[in-house]
């Protein structure tokens, strides 16, 4: 069980360029939560979830986790972004060691028994040992995933998940945001498609930024 | 400081693998070295009188062109920014990655010195000044060059920017480690002095090129 | 036997020509009695080629 | 069925394997006798040279090495012609196993030369034409070798390895005429086996012989080997390929219409 | 109106390494019919359209467009994969513009007319002159398929078209097969999500080969 | 032709627009030449003797570097499959990459070759024979070097494969560039030969080149 958490933006507003893509949004995320960003091509759901990953500073507002310790914001997530962040030249199971043994520690298991487990849940584990310049898009999209598993952190940020896979894999993929906001997690997900996601609250970002964009 | 390891580890295993970067700088460093010859004639007195100086120049651009691969991988792939999620700290982060350059890069193209150094005709006299300089040089050369990798990051093909940054912070390191030898050449003790500068040259290094290079990483990932 | 002033060149010289030729011929010999080794391994476990084309491209290994 | 014609039954590696075993054992025993023989007459007969001393005795070493440096170039050419222009089964096999062979061999004439060069020529390296194009040919076999690893899939290795053979035999002329292109310390290669003295040439000759027959007959076992490994790999596929049909079918296969 | 064309599969083999991914498929694309390839993860889809469009050699089995001019396989078809083909550093105009001049000609217009064309139909005019490198995913997807109008061809083949792209863009792609098919060409499709197009015949890939790779 | 024209005329704006490719090269260029003092010191006539062989050299390095990109990036981003796809024989398609290579690294470099010699002390008379000799060249190492761009075209950070794969192609053209430049130094009438020989290496090179790099290009699409 993690600490409650909560994730809180206030009148975060974010920019891309000159462009302000995100204007004035304010919005709280509890434990327990996940939450869908969704809306057309260019609404600015990569550009969020960037800035909540830390990755793009908000050009106004504040967004912060409370209730954690005092890591900043880059620490308490786990940011999968369109990018898998694999090496092509490690096995699928290379990767997920060097993150199992990289991001600090995980109270259940031993880093090897982590990346075994993750590659089963995501049913990958045929492939752990082929390199993953070899696999399909799917399969290279769930080792990417697999990453999430690899260290307990409060906050998921996940952008477009199930692009690439198949109906059974993104079904293993919902599952598994659900057992983390069973316990207590919190989710953010960028997605065009519906997610079978227990309870999922839906922010639609602005088709009016997208119909300017597009 | 297990974080710091593990990064190494990969970074290391990922060069082993790759086999490209270190590959790459021994190759050129070899190809350049014997191309010289080629170029300048076959006169072995004029080669040893320069060999000095073409092998430092030559081991210095080498590691040059590897260095842009420093960030640049791990940033196309996504991996840098869940790296800058970990524990460590970018300054770190940076260090490691240039510690892996040094070590996949810098000295295996130390250790091959001496062989070309006898295709060239050095005077034995001055092989282990020659190596002992660019030793010490190695840390100035990696940690240095991780502030250009760092900066020209998403420039597309940044190789000249990199280059150009990176040049005039080379200099020193290049005239004291040539310095070094030519002094041992000239006398027993000359060349004291040269490698006191030089070692100075490094551990500033150490310490400014990861700061500079962690703000620039910074910087870049927005 | 008397090889002059430079004898040890010429003993030098035949002996890395002895030494890279025997390094060459013990790879061959033992690379061959591994693949022989691994291949009774793999024949004795019954597992027989699927192609029994004698000609097959699958065993000089050029097919496209 | 056609009747097949010698080359299309040497093709087949099966035959290649069965007539191989028959020949090496002799081509051994006659490398063995014919090397026995060159160095018996090097050490005990053959004179010194009356300028170069007793270091000539490098020569009945270094000569063949560096004939056979070239030689070995040449079959690695001819068998990537077999490759992609008759798509020859062998030819690949053949290849492969003459690069390694080939570079030993010039590093052989690299190091016997230099090792001969330093009582010659007072130096152990110089940058001349016939130096420096045999240490081309030696890059020339460490990219074909390097090309051969660096390339994962074998089919796609073997034709890019000997698309780069077929462009790299212009080293070849370069090595044999390269002496007249610049001024050099090395001997010119024109008629030198003519005009030597014949106490120094037959030895020569027949330690040149002995070393191509010793080629000759470690390129055959290479290719026994090659081949070898290649029945070794699709059995070791087709055992996996069986452990996976025993997996639970969940659909039927692609529907075919 | 396009030549009446048909493509044809002939016991079919394609193997990817030392593994036979899709074993002895026989099939035929008649002249107006689009073909959805679904499957798992690793089922082979993007596998067959690679050897649909030449870049992957059966390893047994004949692939031929019939009725059509002596032009190979690679000539007749249109092949958009996972990557989009797009020049970051070009504008998006740009980008269209040199498939429009590169690929031999249309005859209904001239190429610039031709670009602002397809630019209009999918919906990214907005973005004509902004450099690839700035666009969203969905947008980089839109400009990527948007090479498929710069030459009239029959056959199209997309790997996961509307991956990323929102359900309006998704429905235009649609509509870009359907006017094609209609038009006497052929489409064969690689997807995980149903696609809105009108009468397609769905060819199922194994799921038995993804279970053993997966 | 007109489709060779218009992916002439893209690889000259990718070029033009990214900066890099060229960028890279000339910045490689001048910054070799103008470490070289440094290394050697100051000695005038030393760096005017060797001055012919170290900007060859040079050209030479700075053209390789810049090789690999050739095919690589339309590669990586998909473009390569389309273009493959396209009217144009995948020989001319190698061909056009070539020349755009030529165009935007070799041609540039070319250029600027007097001022780098001016600042090595290059003998007047040279001038002239020095840059003939690099534009001659020029063809014989872009479109040798295609082949070995296409050869290396998957596998990861070619870098070293590459060059080790070119440079013994490129080796009679250096040899030949070279000595046209020291013939016509020594003589009036010294260089022509060379300059024969130098055309013919560039004119087999643009037939071998382009058909040697299709080939692999269609394997490697496989
Ligand atoms: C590393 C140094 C050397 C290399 C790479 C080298 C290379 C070669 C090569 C490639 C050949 C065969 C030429 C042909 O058949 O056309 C050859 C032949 C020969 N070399 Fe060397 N060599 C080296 C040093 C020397 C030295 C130091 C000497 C003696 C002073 C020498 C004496 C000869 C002689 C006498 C021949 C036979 C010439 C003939 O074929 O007519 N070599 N060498
Ligand atoms: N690096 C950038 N510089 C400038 N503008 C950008 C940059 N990246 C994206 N944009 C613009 O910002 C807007 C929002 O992009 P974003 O990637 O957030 O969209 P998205 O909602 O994730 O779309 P998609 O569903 O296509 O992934 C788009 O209009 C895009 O053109
Ligand atoms: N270059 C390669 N070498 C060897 N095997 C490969 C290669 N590329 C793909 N594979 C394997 O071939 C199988 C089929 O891959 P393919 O990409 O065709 O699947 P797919 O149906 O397109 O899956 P996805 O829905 O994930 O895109 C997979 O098991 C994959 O691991
Ligand atoms: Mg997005
Ligand atoms: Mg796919």
């Amino acid at each position: 069980m993690v600490q409650p958490l909560k994730l809180i933006l206030e009148n975060v507003s974010v920019a891309r360029g000159t462009r302000t893509i995100i204007a004035d949004l304010s919005l709280t995320v509890a434990a327990g939560e996940a939450v869908l960003l969704t809306g057309p091509n260019g609404a600015g759901k990569t550009t969020l979830i960037r800035a909540l990953a830390g990755l793009l500073a908000p050009s106004a507002g504040r967004i912060s986790v409370d209730g954690g310790g005092e890591e900043d914001l880059a620490q308490q997530c786990h940011y999968v972004g369109h990018l898998n962040g694999l090496k092509a030249s490690l096995t699928v199971a290379e990767n997920l060691q060097f993150w199992a043994d990289y991001l600090p520690g995980h109270p259940s298991a031993g880093s090897v028994g982590r990346v075994h487990n993750a590659l089963a849940r995501l049913n990958i584990d045929a492939l752990a040992d082929i390199p993953t310049a070899y696999l399909s898009a799917g399969q290279k999209r769930r080792a990417g995933l697999a990453r999430v598993l690899m260290a307990q952190r409060p906050l998921w940020l996940l952008d477009e998940p199930t692009g690439s896979l198949d109906a059974a894999s993104a079904d293993i993929v919902c599952q598994l945001v659900d057992a983390h906001t069973a316990n207590g997690g919190m989710a953010v997900i960028a997605t065009h498609l519906p997610l079978a996601i227990k309870a999922p609250r839906t922010l639609q970002l602005g088709a009016k930024i997208a119909a300017e964009a597009a | 400081m297990s974080a710091f390891f593990t990064l190494l580890k990969r970074d290391l295993r990922l060069a082993l693998r790759d086999g490209g970067a270190l590959g790459t700088a021994l190759g050129f460093y070899l190809i350049v070295v014997s191309l010289l010859p080629l170029g300048l004639g076959p006169d072995l007195n004029l080669l040893s009188r320069i060999a000095p100086g073409i092998l430092w120049i030559a081991l210095l651009l080498a590691a040059l062109l590897s260095l842009s691969r420093m960030f640049e991988t791990d940033y196309e792939d996504g991996s840098l920014e869940a790296i800058a999620a970990g524990p460590l700290p970018l300054e770190l982060m940076a260090g490691a990655k240039a510690l892996a350059h040094a070590l996949t890069t810098g000295v295996p193209l130390v250790v091959i010195t001496p062989v070309l150094a006898l295709m060239l005709n050095l005077d034995l006299k001055a092989y282990p000044v020659l190596i002992a300089s660019m030793g010490l040089g190695i840390p100035a050369i990696s940690f240095l060059g991780s502030i250009g990798a760092a900066l020209t990051l998403k420039t597309r093909r940044g190789g000249l920017l990199l280059a150009l940054l990176v040049l005039p912070l080379y200099v020193p390191t290049l005239i004291f480690g040539i310095s070094a030898v030519n002094a041992a050449l000239s006398g027993p003790q000359g060349a004291s002095s040269s490698f006191l500068i030089l070692s100075a040259v490094s551990l500033v290094s150490l310490v400014v090129g990861p700061l500079a290079a962690a703000a620039a990483l910074r910087i870049q990932m927005q | 036997m008397d090889l002059g002033p430079h004898a040890a060149f010429i003993w030098a010289a035949y002996g890395v020509f002895i030494a890279v030729l025997a390094a060459v011929l013990a790879w061959l010999w033992l690379d061959g009695k591994a693949q022989e080794r691994t291949l009774a391994a793999l024949e004795a476990r019954g597992i027989k080629r699927r192609t029994s084309r004698p000609m097959s491209q699958a065993d000089a290994g050029t097919g496209s | 069925m056609q009747t097949q014609t010698l080359t299309q039954r040497l093709a087949n590696p099966t035959r290649f394997m069965e007539l191989s075993a028959l020949v090496l054992p002799w081509l051994w025993a006659l490398a063995g006798a014919l090397i026995a023989i060159a160095m018996y007459k090097v050490f005990f007969i053959a004179p010194a040279d009356y300028q170069q001393g007793e270091t000539v005795k490098i020569m009945y070493i270094h000569v063949p090495a560096a004939w056979l440096a070239m030689m070995g170039y040449g079959i690695v050419a001819l068998s990537s012609f077999g490759l992609l222009v008759f798509r020859h089964p062998l030819a690949d096999v053949s290849a492969k196993a003459a690069a390694p062979l080939g570079a030993a061999f010039t590093l052989l004439a690299l190091i016997t030369g230099s090792l001969w060069g330093k009582p010659m020529w007072g130096t152990y390296w110089v940058w001349d034409a016939r130096l420096t194009s045999v240490l081309v040919l030696f890059f020339l076999y460490m990219g074909l070798i390097a090309l051969r690893n660096s390339v994962e899939d074998e089919s796609a290795a073997a034709k890019l390895t000997a698309i780069l053979g077929l462009v790299g035999v212009a080293i070849l002329p370069v090595i044999k005429f390269s002496v007249d292109w610049w001024n050099t310390l090395h001997q010119p290669s024109t008629g030198f086996t003519q005009t030597v003295d014949p106490s120094m040439r037959t030895p020569l000759l027949i330690s040149a012989l002995g070393f191509t027959v010793l080629f000759l007959a470690m390129h055959m076992k290479g290719m026994r080997n090659e081949i070898l490994r290649r029945r070794v790999k699709s059995l070791t596929l087709a055992a996996v390929e069986r452990a996976q049909t025993s997996l639970p079918e969940q659909t039927s296969l692609p529907e075919a219409r």
